[in-house]
């Protein structure tokens, strides 16, 4: 059992490691502000979102799991939010140059 | 090399990158940025301080958080004061720089 | 162990590297979006160093309203016409000897730093059971070393003070000028309807959390500030006037509080700042609830600046 | 190797991918390039303190993640509203001239 969820651990936060380093390459490679913030969003959504449930089989007490889905939620929205208010400012930089 | 002893070379690297910040950039708004990266340096050094004496179960001396915590607190009061001067000063002079730069002993009264 | 000490050190490079980037940038708003991921790093260091109220603190002040109020004079200087000296090769050398020399000093301190470090670790263990609270840097900052903390407030309040003596006489006591959008993005507004009753509980909590485990006053009062100016960003709220009661109010509750518990001691405790032990934490509750609530009203307002508006009777 | 071990490995790693991301996006070259950055650290830097957290089983941890998330996505809003008022202030400026 205790390795079943060890497994499930490795796999997940992998897996979220993995689209850090997609976000990454995206960040190094794409040629504007509007894709390198397309690469930014999946770490948000993908990258931390698997390493939060990847954790979740590790913590001890309810509480502490509930808090991190609350924080990756959190995290999550405002992202999401975030990301909009970015894209409205870079659309509205580069109507004016 | 112990974490401690590297964070404490970190520290005694920033106050000295903030300082040189606080002498040789002109522009006031860039002086108290310098002064905020100067102070968290010496906070760091505190750190430093605290992990080192971390004993009796504690993982760290809980006097010099506290005193870093309050240090904190005291250096965004300045920051802000500072900021408030040199606004009220840009709006009556139109100046960002101090009117005579090349003397140190003007940026004392713009900090305090 | 070493796993972590790697982590360390991709860190401490991280922090230098970036450090020299907030000194170096061209423009002010490069600066400040650089000093923003510098402080926000700077909090994870903390955690590395096992100082989590630290931490809390600076990710509060040091990288969230410290930036804020930076930007907001950056933006005021903006289309200043102030000219910028450019200073001589050999005065930015010899600036950059002195200031290697000074950081060389620094550091042969840490090297010859004594084996055994100088602590309060044991005696702060000790006594943190008569302090009634179980987390023991609140314990000093609120029981041992409480005139500290206490004068803390004062220098907020005073500088406060020392920001409102700016405006003009004619806009004395009026509303200060957060320079607003004039018509805000409907996605801000959104944000600004969702995040205040979260960051309102995440404050509560913090200060709650405070008693017990890292967190505290400050922390949870940063995060209501931080709140309230969004709202007002989105302007679903008004900028209050500087001479509104329940401002000045709400500004001196907690420091106030915090000075009758401690005067009262002379009474019940026989000196300053002395809790009677029996109702030792209620009254630590009280003051830090106050305390939050003035430390959050008087960060949004030093941020928010000098009045530069009368309002409009 | 301990899950504990795992999991600090992993921090290490998504450290190193913040860090790389964090210089192309801090070299610009516009404003709003830059407050990617402090997205990606608020989403990063709350990966990295999860992770922690977790393995050195230390829940206060969490809530400076928590405090991270909330404040990195406060500054990135007032960043973006400092840079667009100052394009329609100077808007107002020349409308008046």
């Amino acid at each position: 059992m205790r390795l079943a969820l060890d497994i499930i651990t490795v796999v997940l936060v992998s897996a979220g490691g993995f689209f850090f380093l997609a976000g990454t390459i995206g960040l190094l490679r794409f040629p504007d502000t509007l894709t390198r913030l397309h690469a930014l969003t999946k770490v948000d959504n993908l990258g931390l979102g698997l390493i939060v449930f990847g954790l979740l089989p590790q913590v001890e007490s309810r509480i502490d799991a509930l808090k991190l889905i609350s924080i990756w939620l959190l995290v999550q929205m405002s992202g999401a939010i975030v990301s909009q208010l970015i894209a409205e400012a870079t659309r509205r930089s580069g109507r004016q140059t | 090399m112990s974490s401690a002893a590297l964070y404490g070379y970190c520290g005694a690297i920033l106050v000295g990158l903030g300082l040189y910040g606080v002498i040789a950039r002109p522009e006031i708004l860039r002086k108290i940025l310098a002064f905020n990266v100067l102070g968290t340096g010496v906070f760091l050094l505190f750190g430093v301080f605290a992990r080192r004496g971390a004993e009796a179960g504690l993982r760290a001396d809980p006097v010099p958080q506290a005193l870093v915590i309050t240090g904190i607190v005291v250096a965004f009061s300045a920051t802000a004061l500072a900021v408030a001067l040199l606004i009220r000063l840009n709006k009556e002079t139109g100046e960002v720089v101090l009117a005579d730069d090349s003397a140190e002993s003007g940026e004392q009264g713009v900090r305090q | 162990m070493t796993l972590a000490f790697a982590c360390e050190i991709v860190l401490a490079g991280l922090l230098l590297a970036i450090a020299t980037w907030t000194i170096a940038a061209r423009t002010a708003f490069a600066a400040i979006a650089v000093f923003m991921v510098y402080g926000l790093l700077l909090s994870i260091v903390w955690v590395t160093l096992s100082a989590v109220d630290v931490a809390l603190t600076e990710a509060a002040i040091g990288g969230g309203v410290t930036s804020m109020v930076l930007l907001g004079a950056a933006s005021a200087l903006r289309g200043s016409k102030g000219a910028v000296p450019s200073l001589s090769l050999p005065f930015k050398i010899t600036a950059g000897v002195l200031c290697a020399l000074v950081s060389a000093a620094l550091a042969t301190v840490v090297f010859f730093l004594p084996d055994v470090a100088p602590t309060l670790a044991p005696v702060a263990k000790e006594n943190l059971a008569a302090s009634a609270l179980g987390n023991p840097v609140a314990a000093v900052l609120f029981v041992f070393r409480a005139l500290d903390t206490l004068l803390e407030k004062v220098v907020l309040l005073l500088a406060l003070v020392g920001v409102w003596s700016l405006s003009s006489d004619r806009a004395w006591g009026g509303v200060p000028e957060l320079r607003l959008y004039q018509s805000p993005s409907p996605i801000l507004v959104f944000l600004a309807q969702i995040l205040p009753p979260i960051g309102i509980v995440v404050g509560i909590y913090m200060f709650w959390a405070g008693a017990s485990q890292p967190g505290g006053a400050f922390q949870g009062g940063t995060v209501l500030a931080a709140m309230w100016l969004l709202t007002m960003m989105a302007r679903l709220q008004d900028v209050p006037s500087t001479s509104a009661r329940w401002v000045r109010l709400l500004l001196v509750v907690g420091p106030m509080a915090f000075l009758a518990v401690g005067l009262a001691g002379f009474y019940f405790a026989d000196s300053f700042l002395a809790y009677p032990p029996s109702i030792a934490k209620p009254l630590i509750i009280v003051v830090e609830a106050t305390l939050t609530v003035s430390i959050g009203v008087t960060l949004a307002l030093l941020v928010a600046g000098p009045p530069e508006r009368v309002p409009q009777q | 190797m301990t899950i504990a071990n795992f999991l600090l490995a992993a921090a290490a790693f998504v450290l190193v991918m913040v860090a790389i991301g964090l210089a192309r996006i801090l070299y610009g070259p516009a404003d709003v390039d830059r407050i990617l950055s402090v997205q990606l650290l608020g989403s990063g830097g709350v990966a990295v303190l999860l992770l922690l957290s977790v393995a050195v089983t230390l829940p206060p941890i969490m809530d400076v993640a928590l405090m991270l998330g909330l404040l990195a996505t406060f500054v990135s809003v007032a960043f973006l509203r400092k840079a667009t008022d100052s394009s329609t202030a100077s808007d107002r400026a020349t409308e008046n001239q």
